[in-house]
């Protein structure tokens, strides 16, 4: 295992408030560092409260600022953070007007967000993302995994939190994107859990999990290597054939990187994205390319497709001041 | 069955040690099916179980498992937190400080129904129910400590040929197939502990 | 060799596709892919061309935009652009305030930029960045090179020039900043350039290259894999022993990923660097840490040191909208 | 000597040829003291002055090989590009149409005195002057073409052992040394090349 760290204990601490330091203009940590708020909250705006097991940086805790989330708890690396952590985040940035958890679908995640809700004695709604259509969807089963979807759902969440939108409307809003927004993702190297010392699974020179999602799990299946153009075609395949958005669709086309990609190959597999959109006539209009939604250094990549409507467009235009999104401000 | 403070600080090191000791194994387990983290969770749970001792022991029987229960909800995270926590937690609430077997039956199974609450999940779904389920049915039935120690182990390696229905495992369908689930190998090692400590108890 | 590619011929061209439709609200691809240009000029602004070897991104088409760049020249991977690209980059960005050249200190890049300068037949200033310590200085060697610092002369030179000053004054403050700025990297793991399709070199779990480039080439010296402190302290001990700022300065860390370093660690190295500074009586002010000035799919990481005035302060601030760093826009 | 157009095109199909048959070698050779790309870089530009024939040699001597060097400029990038493509460049600008040993003499010397200045370098760098000064000493002092590619594959072996002061390897300090430097070797394979070539010109 090579990591930039000093302890395997401390990578999560240490982490944490280097992010503090380099944000202070807009972040502060909570006590012992169960979560990470908003510098300035904005009274009257329900807050908006994200969190999930660490090693996915800059998700939550790089998207906890202006026009997006007020806190974030992170959790250790791949674990769910505890109830405390959500209950004392909601104490912290609640104003008045209601809080709204933004929870990824992991068992681990729901029951603790759950928990968090039950026991805070406040008025708190969630939102529960379920992205990756690598996951077969069953009735009986836990459901597909909240992934990079998540954050273009904590943008337009934000955005229309940020102009007063209440409580109620925001689930709604929240849901219907996460409705229009669907992921699949595919890993060429796995990644190391820092306590563990090893990686979860091992790949040949010509070998790629197809289907991954970002707890550096195994994927569905086990294939060879193929080229960008082959991954991004067998990608949006099973997103748009999930989502079925019309001819002449409007979508937002994300590429993300799961820590270890270089941005040359994140533009190239957009490039791929995006002939492949062209050619079925749906529109990307909006582009994000990068690594935001990572498996700590897992090579890979996930492709992302949110439907637009005009507010969709409007919310995710609205200026945002984070520490991994920031436009406008 | 009476548990004074020396023993119940006795089951507490026992529950503890056996999850601290086997944490690689169980870290290896998930990292087969899951995240790879279960060992490194429950170990950081019953860490700071103990970090509680021996305040912990000086507490009466429902309000030291109440009190592991919390602890646990709070400090493991992931689906075991919650998990392993509310049977703890529930276990307590429904204890009597002198339980007689009845009491355990009954308690046990009030655990068992908050678990399958909070985890919306049943037996037959490659979970950590799939232990605590059969092995309450042979307490229930009246086994002996040697036969629920038994049927503990040979449950969780009936886990083994299992379709993940629930928790991370299932995210794999078919390759959830062939590697014990390792919430129920943590389940088996906290309930060979502890009747093991019950069994010294009762005999002693 | 494991990348997201269709073909070690085309990646160059595929990811600037993937660059330009992406940010096509921003940028402009020129003919044959020689340059990527800002949409819409400034008429009277000083024109700012930089480039290099690709495999750096976002360096350098990741820096053109409002504020910055009004063109970068991609050479192929690692290997300087040509002097045509210089050229006709010059012709199609020069508003008729002069050209100025910002060039990483490599003798390739140097010679094709000077060339392309010599066959332009406008007017053309060059700043040459120089910022790696790893480097020993010496009158006879070809001197420093110029790594991640660039980023930082990129975007302080590209504030003024947005502002109106001409191409002299420009020269002078590129000059200015470089002087001010140094940077270390290290290696955790090696590169793969994709047409060559194997390592430049390879390490064992236990080594770890100190000093080294942004081109795959080995460092100065293989050392055992140390913890994020000691890497830190060895590299600011180089670059403040050189850059020799006084107690009470105020500075910019950068913290820089190299390709495949994973953010959780690069915000632990910042945080690891911070201290140090701390405890040297440096107030480090502004922040920089992500993955800017890469090389491919590297592990590892690099520090640097800008020392900061009143008018580095006012120019690192001023807003910027390009692909890679925006804000205030 | 004289080169007819049939001789022009095999001479600059050898040249590429060289080039291109050994880029794999020359790519080791700078991925141990540089980054890798120099067999890449002229076989590249290498490829590009192949696709100009047959025009190319069409061209009178000095004609040709002035694009060949302007091909190389703007095709080559790196280090290489504008050294070896100035050289090419500079000597077709010295030669005349059907250049005496003389000739080629001086016209060496101008092209290698060209490199130099846009280097900012001299013989004993471990660069490919390294090759080009010490083959120039034994053409000027009357040797054949034998005793030229001998001194030829001679030099660039003797690069081996040099510290490196310009070009990538110079950032490696002490490391460079031990390692052939690339550019020589490329230089030695194009020398070798045109001295073959030639004197089976002058000979048929
Ligand atoms: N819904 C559920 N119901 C019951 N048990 C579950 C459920 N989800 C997960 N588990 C149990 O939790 C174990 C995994 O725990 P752990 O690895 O600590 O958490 P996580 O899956 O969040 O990483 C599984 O092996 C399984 O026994
Ligand atoms: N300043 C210089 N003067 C003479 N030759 C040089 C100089 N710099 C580099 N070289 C030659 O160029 C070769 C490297 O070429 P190449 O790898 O194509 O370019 P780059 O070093 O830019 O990657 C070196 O092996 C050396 O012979
Ligand atoms: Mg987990
Ligand atoms: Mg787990
Ligand atoms: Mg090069
Ligand atoms: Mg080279």
């Amino acid at each position: 295992m090579k990591k930039l760290i000093n302890s395997t204990d401390t990578v999560l601490e240490e982490s944490l408030d280097g992010l503090a330091a380099a944000h202070a203009d807009i972040l502060l940590l909570g006590v012992e560092r169960k979560f990470v708020r908003r510098r300035t909250l904005k009274p009257g705006k329900v807050a908006l409260i994200s969190g999930g097991g660490s090693g996915h940086e800059p998700l939550h805790a790089g998207f906890v600022g202006i026009g997006m989330l007020d806190a974030a708890c992170p959790g250790q690396v791949f674990t769910s953070p505890t109830p405390d952590q959500m209950i004392e985040a909601a104490e912290a940035v609640d104003t008045g007007a209601g809080v709204l958890f933004i929870v990824k679908n992991y068992e681990g995640d729901v029951m603790n967000f759950t928990m968090a809700a039950e026991m805070a004695g406040r008025e708190i709604v969630s939102v529960v993302t379920n992205d990756d259509v690598a996951v077969e969807k069953s009735t009986y089963t836990t459901g597909r995994r909240g992934v990079a979807g998540t954050l273009i759902v904590e943008k337009m969440v934000g955005a229309a939190a940020e102009k007063g939108m209440p409580l109620a409307a925001l689930k709604a809003l929240g849901d219907h994107v996460n409705r229009r927004t669907r992921s699949m993702g595919v890993a060429l190297l796995p990644c190391t859990v820092p306590a563990a010392g090893r990686p979860n699974f091992t790949l040949t020179d010509n070998e790629m999990e197809m289907g991954v999602g970002i707890h550096g799990e195994p994927g569905r299946r086990r294939v060879p290597l193929a080229s960008a153009d082959d991954i991004a075609a067998e990608m949006l395949n099973a997103i748009l054939g999930d989502l079925a958005p019309g001819k002449g669709s409007e979508v937002m086309l994300l590429v993300n990187g799961f820590g270890a990609t270089p941005l040359i190959e994140l533009y190239l597999m957009a490039n791929s994205a995006k002939r492949i959109l062209d050619g079925a006539g749906i529109a990307a209009t909006r582009f994000l390319t990068g690594s935001y939604v990572t498996s700590l250094d897992m090579a890979g990549v996930s492709i992302t497709v949110s439907v637009l409507d005009s507010q969709a467009k409007e919310l995710w235009d609205a200026p945002v001041h984070t520490a991994a999104l920031r436009w406008g401000i | 069955m009476s548990l004074d403070r020396v023993a119940r600080e006795r089951l507490v090191r026992a529950l503890a040690g056996a999850v601290i000791e086997h944490a690689d194994e169980l870290t290896s387990l998930d990292q087969a099916i899951g995240d790879g983290d279960h060992g490194l969770n429950m170990k950081r749970g019953f860490e700071a179980v103990l970090a509680a001792l021996p305040g912990l022991a000086d507490k009466p029987l429902p309000e030291m498992l109440k009190a592991i229960g919390m602890t646990l909800v709070m400090k493991v995270g992931g689906a075991s937190g919650p998990l392993v926590g509310t049977f703890f937690m529930e276990l307590g609430k429904a204890l009597p400080e002198q339980p007689s077997r009845a009491d355990l039956v009954a308690a046990t199974e009030r655990a068992i129904e908050a678990v399958k609450a909070r985890g919306r999940s049943e037996a037959g779904q490659k979970t950590l129910l799939d232990v605590l389920v059969p092995v309450h049915a042979i307490l229930a039935g009246g086994g002996d400590a040697k036969a629920i120690a038994i049927e503990a182990v040979q449950a969780a390696d009936r886990t083994t040929p299992m379709l993940a229905i629930r928790g991370r495992a299932s995210f794999l369908g078919e390759r959830s197939i062939g590697h014990m689930d390792p919430g129920s190998r943590s389940a088996s090692l906290l309930i060979s502990a502890a009747v093991e400590t019950l069994e010294f108890e009762v005999n002693t």
